[in-house]
């Protein structure tokens, strides 16, 4: 049994919007984030990165260091086992090289010492000696025939040959026959896409604290979207074995998917085994954009028939995704995301993820779809404007539904995109006046949803209150939405539970914190969970009364009897059988292990209305709503908060965001300063509309919220922009260079 | 038997096709009559696989029953944010 | 690097560390004095998560000295509440939800009282030009705003 | 590396002078703390001179203003009588970094981080505001304009650093104003900026002006031949034409991270003229 039907019900918890249990400590400054942990005895660790894009690294003399006072171990790539597994060997070597520095910012060594300034000094002493080799940054260069070659033989079988030796892999996707869709088409639009890859921008720069002992137990702190998985891969790279590496996380200061993965916690590992020490290791901003895990930069073509009267007859797509230095699976999700907004009868799509001398790409909310999405609203956008279509109304004509052969392949159970569509069209937004050099755009977006393994425990303490034990790192508000999914099913105050994230000891495996699964699959989990405890509970008041176990059923947060024939007994509160548990058979307490599947996908369409300066290229939003499908809103604040919070990286996206690499291959803007993500006085208020289309594969309906929002701004904005200058931007971002340039005001 | 619909690129290591038909009560069967069948598609099988039956998508789940004349989609086992 | 003392008052209590010459205030907060509420997001001034008061001044605590604390009077997030009650904009945040993975939360705050010191009746845009120096991933800001301007009218007594 | 919070002008002068290796004045700080932290400048001494007399003082001198060297952007921008006679000047310097950096920011660190960006220079030079300069061998002072000698270099000496800025009085409907182009609304460096200092006359024409352009070239620039299109014309669009023009012709900007040269040479024209309609507007002409 995979996952629960859903059933309608009345909610008296669910769906209202309790403070957070968190709040407190986050508001005084007491709450624990990865940089605020200290150990007796700790060092400071410090790594030393490539200033290479593309090197051999010939030598690596760490004596000098070594020798400086206070310095206690030094470690380089060589200190690690290499792991057989492709996977875990990629993830190792994006830690510390290996043999070749295979992007600007990429580690090459590390040092612990006894504070921050020695370690430092300590850095400058390390002597690598490189041979500086060809490097290539942009995706489409990287494919072209004799490009530098950033690893060999990372080639795919599925990759046609004749390729690029950086094509590490090729995936095609749909049905139909495009060809023949095409020919039926009154209009084909063919356009050529290029974005560039952006980062989470995560306020909280990656930071863990190590302690290994001579005994190979470990312990490890850090602010991590998923510790089991941490425990895995470090375990792996350590030659540790599982049970012996306890991995707890911090609080997390935002992960947005860029903390799914490791960076420096086997570094950290590492230099305390060698140490004999706890070792912290903190990353410096700089650090953060060079070497953590950024999105794919991508080049899209993208090719779409329509009918005079606005139904699509074809689609195709080419999307060339390059996830930097190491092989990366992200192309398939763009691939399969592109189109999936829309019933075609002929769509296609083609993926080839590339290597290039980047650093290796990590998950941002719904991975490869942005971008691909991008590319398809865009072209959509732009034969409603020639064949003079509401772009609404195109959408709401060709969207998928339920029943629809979706672009990749499955036939869409209940899904809610035509009711986002219809909620966006009667939304005052949609006809409200635009001024002169005003204009609106907008685009559909989509994620999958993932469900994933998840325990959770819940324990009924005797004085009649709750503790929940759940393994997901909270990232933006989850055990607010656990404990009220308990309540609910439990029918006690919130107030009276509290939920923790749990260390990797506590609980059995969980999935990482992604695919924005953790109020869908630890919620499912929980509301198992209390079912557990309410059903042994059941059987404590069964026999209290002296009745059969089938004759008691829960009702409001009390055992009561199933029926007239059950017998008269008044009800017997959970804190009634809480107090009386240890002379009843002992403590009582629920839980639920499970791999859980049935996630729903998720909807949503963005309104955005922009005004351009076309004599500085300066786009300034002006308003924007929010139309998306959450299923149930278990927290609605938190909904909305995932709604604006995506929309807003979407816009910066759109609008300011990049990695810009020089000539040189470095990364020329490696701060908040020259990265430039939103800040508050660039955005107008962002309205949200919450639309509740039960997901059937949760027993409250639930779908997960946290991604979708991140793939519609793209389109949105770009659209709006296009529709102002009256010319289609096909770049992202659209910084005030790349507009006044598409105008036409500067060559 | 149960119908697999392949993603496109799986073609060439299923004899040029990407519908398929294997002996499969549940996941796991499935899994193992396609590797069996067309030994090419074990590579992609090893990297990770999905399946949707009937419009729900499953991420591993060996013992998840396929009913007769169900939809099944091969889908890339996914990752994500 | 030869080790400085200093002597300063923070949240209204004396406070002594010593420290390099080239420490920052955030560090010496933090490392020093075990005050982490403020947060290092880069170290440059470009987000405000170390956001303090110097002499009743707003500053980002990472582009302070630690050695120029020598007499001044600091004011951190851990010094926003009195004793068991939280300021209104603690508040505030709470019921607003103005908050998600709250890691800017302190420097915001912290940013957020001050700018009620000077204007107890800003407008959206005031508020969100004064807190532009604090970079928010989560929230869009959008509840922020809300936050500010409801604890805003409830110190005015609206 | 020492902290010296000197207490005199010729403490710190005489321990600057004395200094062999790097080092450092902290004003406000912004910027060195960031260079520190970077790495990018390990100085063996740094002198701390807020605490010296008049450093963090604005007073009226000669019908004008003598504002100290480390008068931080939000005193100054708390200061009514200046912003009224410098609006350009005020706005300039406020737009340095957020709130947080405003606490703490100065004229004279911008001045003397000597960016070509640096937002409170073009209306200091547009203005012909006047540096009071200490060091070893007493006082001098100099034009704001002839201090930046390029990017990351001033014209002072050993031991030298600036202690007061000197705003001469105000003409009779004199005013100014700054813009920069920046991609976000706040937090950026400048791509492009434009300063104009003008003075209408009693016949309601431009009777005086100045133009100094920000990140167009390795130090801010003076443009003669912008204030001379617009000297004796009512901005109508002929003049505000060639005033653009002029400016173009001045800019020798580069490509980078942050922008084009086209853009940067077409904006700084644009902004310009948008600052002088405003410093005109705040000058009482009208058009």
């Amino acid at each position: 049994m995979a996952f629960d039907e859903y059933q309608k019900r009345e909610f008296k918890q669910v769906g209202t919007r309790p403070n957070r249990p968190d709040g407190v400590d986050k508001v005084t400054g007491r709450a624990m984030y990865g940089a605020d942990m200290t150990l007796p005895g700790m060092l400071i660790g410090r790594i030393l990165r490539s200033p290479h894009a593309h090197a051999k690294i010939k030598s690596i003399d760490a004596s000098a260091a070594l020798a400086l006072k206070g310095v206690k171990a030094v470690v380089t790539g060589d200190d690690f086992a290499r792991p057989e597994d492709d996977f875990l060997r990629d993830v190792q070597e994006n830690c510390m090289a290996r043999g070749k520095a295979l992007y600007d910012g990429h580690a090459v060594a590390a040092v612990a010492a006894i504070d921050a300034a020695t370690a430092k000094a300590a850095l400058k002493l390390i002597k690598v000696e490189y041979e500086i080799l060809p490097h290539v940054t942009d995706v489409d260069a990287a494919m072209k025939a004799g490009a530098p070659i950033v690893q060999e033989g990372r080639t795919l079988e599925n990759v046609p040959a004749g390729m690029s030796g950086n094509v590490t892999s090729h995936s095609e996707f749909g049905h139909g026959d495009p060809a023949a869709g095409f020919a039926k088409a009154d209009k084909v639009v063919e356009r050529s896409f290029k974005t560039a890859a952006t980062h989470q921008g995560y306020i909280e720069p990656h930071a863990a604290v190590a302690s290994v002992t001579t005994d190979g137990k470990a312990d490890l702190w850090c602010c991590t979207q998923g510790h089991f998985f941490v425990r895995t891969l470090c375990a792996g790279m350590m030659g540790m074995e599982a049970s012996q590496l306890r991995v707890t996380p911090s609080e997390i200061g935002g992960g947005f998917g860029g903390k799914t993965t490791v960076f420096i916690e086997p570094v950290a590992l590492m230099l305390s085994r060698k140490a004999g020490r706890p070792v912290k290791v903190v990353m410096t901003r700089d650090e953060v954009f060079r070497a953590t895990g950024p999105t794919v930069s991508t080049s899209i073509d993208v090719k779409i028939g329509m009918t005079k009267d606005g139904r699509i007859t074809a689609g195709e797509a080419y999307l060339r995704y390059s996830g930097g230095a190491f092989p990366c699976g992200t192309i398939d999700m763009g691939g399969q995301a592109a189109f999936a907004a829309y019933d075609l009868e002929h769509v296609r799509t083609y993926g080839w993820n590339v290597l290039t001398n980047r650093p290796k790409e990590a998950a941002y909310r719904a991975p490869g779809a942005p971008q691909a999405i991008y590319a398809v609203e865009s072209v959509v956008d732009e034969l409603c404007l020639a064949l003079k279509l509401d772009p609404l109304d195109v959408r709401l004509k060709n969207a998928a539904k339920k029943g629809t052969k979706s672009s990749y392949g499955p036939t869409f159970p209940d899904i809610g995109l035509v009711a986002t569509l219809e909620a966006a069209k009667k939304h005052p937004h949609y006809t409200a006046p635009l001024a002169e050099g005003q204009a609106r755009g907008l685009s559909c977006g989509f994620w999958f949803n993932f469900g994933g393994n998840t325990c959770v425990s819940l324990n009924v303490n005797t004085d009649g209150t709750v503790g929940i034990t759940e393994g997901n790192p909270d990232i933006g508000g989850s055990r607010a939405s656990v404990s009220l999914m308990a309540a609910e099913e439990l029918g006690i105050p919130y107030e009276q539970i509290r939920t923790i994230v749990a260390d990797t000891n506590s609980l059995g495996y969980n999935d990482v914190t992604d695919g924005s699964r953790v109020t869908f699959a630890v919620g499912l989990a929980t509301i198992k969970a209390a079912r557990d405890a309410v059903r042994k509970m059941c059987l404590r008041a069964a026999k209290i009364w002296d009745i059969d176990e089938e004759a008691v059923e829960w009702k409001d947060g009390a055992a009561v009897p199933a029926g007239p024939n059950a017998g008269r007994f008044p009800p017997m509160t959970l804190a009634e059988i809480a107090a009386d548990s240890f002379a009843t058979g002992g403590p009582i307490a629920g839980h639920h292990e499970v791999n859980v599947d049935g996630a729903g996908v998720s909807f949503g369409v963005h309104l955005v209305d922009v005004e351009v300066d076309r004599d500085t290229g300066a786009t300034k939003v002006l308003r924007y709503t929010i139309f998306q499908d959450a299923g149930k809103a278990v927290h609605p604040d938190y909904v909305e908060g995932q709604m604006q919070g995506g929309a807003v990286q979407g816009i910066g996206w759109a609008l300011n965001e990049e990695y810009i690499y020089g000539r040189d291959g470095r990364l020329q803007n490696a701060g908040f300063l020259d990265y430039r993500i939103p800040v508050a006085s660039d955005l107008p208020p962002i309205e949200t509309v919450i639309l509740e289309i039960p997901n059937p594969g949760h027993p409250y309906g639930v779908r997960g919220v946290g991604e979708t929002p991140i793939v519609p701004p793209l389109a949105a904005i770009s659209n709006a922009v296009s529709r102002a200058i009256g010319t289609r931007m096909c770049e992202l971002p659209m910084s005030p260079p790349r507009i006044l340039k598409a105008i036409g005001t500067t060559a | 038997m149960v119908k697999v619909q392949l993603w496109g690129s799986l073609r060439s290591a299923a004899d040029g096709r990407t519908e398929v038909e294997v002996e499969a009560k549940n996941f796991r069967q499935l899994l193992d009559g396609l590797r069996a069948a067309h030994p090419g598609l074990a590579p992609q099988i090893e990297r990770g696989v999905s399946m949707s039956l009937n419009g729900v998508i499953y991420r591993e789940a060996w013992f998840t029953e396929i009913p007769p004349d169900a939809e099944v989609v091969l889908m890339p086992y996914m990752t994500g944010g | 690097m030869k080790k400085l003392h200093v002597s300063t008052t923070v949240n209204g209590d004396p406070a002594e560390f010593v420290c390099t010459p080239d420490e920052s205030l955030l560090d010496a907060l933090r490392n020093r004095l075990g005050l982490t509420g403020a947060k290092e997001g880069c170290g440059t001034g470009d987000c405000g998560a170390c956001s303090v008061t110097v002499n009743g001044r707003l500053v980002c605590s990472c582009l302070v000295l630690a050695a120029e604390a020598e007499g001044a009077e600091i004011a951190t997030i851990e010094g926003m509440a009195e004793q068991d009650r939280l300021h209104p904009l603690q508040r505030a945040f709470i019921d607003h939800a103005a908050l998600q993975c709250g890691v800017c939360t302190p420097g915001i705050l912290v940013a957020a009282k001050s700018l009620l010191a000077k204007n107890p009746e800003p407008t959206d845009e005031e508020v969100r030009y004064w807190l532009a120096g604090n970079l928010c991933r989560c929230t869009g800001y959008d509840k922020i705003i809300r936050a500010v301007q409801s604890a805003a009218a409830e110190m005015r007594g609206a | 590396m020492r902290y010296l919070a000197a207490q005199s002008v010729a403490e710190a002068t005489g321990a600057l002078a004395a200094e062999a290796g790097v080092t450092r004045i902290l004003s406000g700080g912004t910027d060195v703390l960031v260079q520190l932290k970077a790495g990018m400048v390990e100085p063996d001494l740094i002198v701390d001179v807020k605490k010296l007399p008049g450093m963090r003082e604005i007073r009226a001198e000669a019908g004008g203003f003598r504002v100290g060297a480390a008068v931080a952007g939000a005193e100054l921008g708390e200061h009514a009588a200046f912003c009224a006679a410098w609006p350009g000047v005020a706005e300039g310097f406020q737009l340095i970094g957020s709130t947080q950096v405003q606490g703490r920011a100065t004229m004279a660190g911008n001045l003397c981080n000597a960016s070509p960006a640096a937002d409170s220079v073009p209306a200091l030079v547009a203005g012909g505001v006047v540096a009071r300069i200490a060091g070893p061998g007493g006082e001098r002072d100099l034009p704001v304009a002839d201090i930046p000698a390029g990017p990351g270099k001033t014209n002072l000496k050993k031991g030298e650093f600036i202690t007061s800025f000197f705003f001469p009085a105000r003409a009779m409907g004199a005013s100014d104003a700054y813009l920069r182009f920046i991609p976000r609304t706040e937090m950026d460096i400048a791509v492009s900026s434009a300063a104009v200092n003008l003075t209408i006359g009693a016949d309601g024409k431009v009777s005086a002006a100045e133009v100094a352009l920000g990140a167009v070239a390795p130090t801010v620039v003076r443009v003669p031949a912008a204030a001379k299109a617009i000297i004796g014309t009512k901005l109508d669009d002929a003049a505000l034409a060639a005033m653009a023009k002029a400016c173009e012709a001045a800019c020798n900007p580069i490509d980078d991270k942050r922008g084009t040269i086209a853009f940067r040479t077409h904006t700084a024209g644009v902004l310009a003229c948008r600052a002088a309609r405003i410093a005109h507007e705040r000058a009482g002409g009208k058009a």
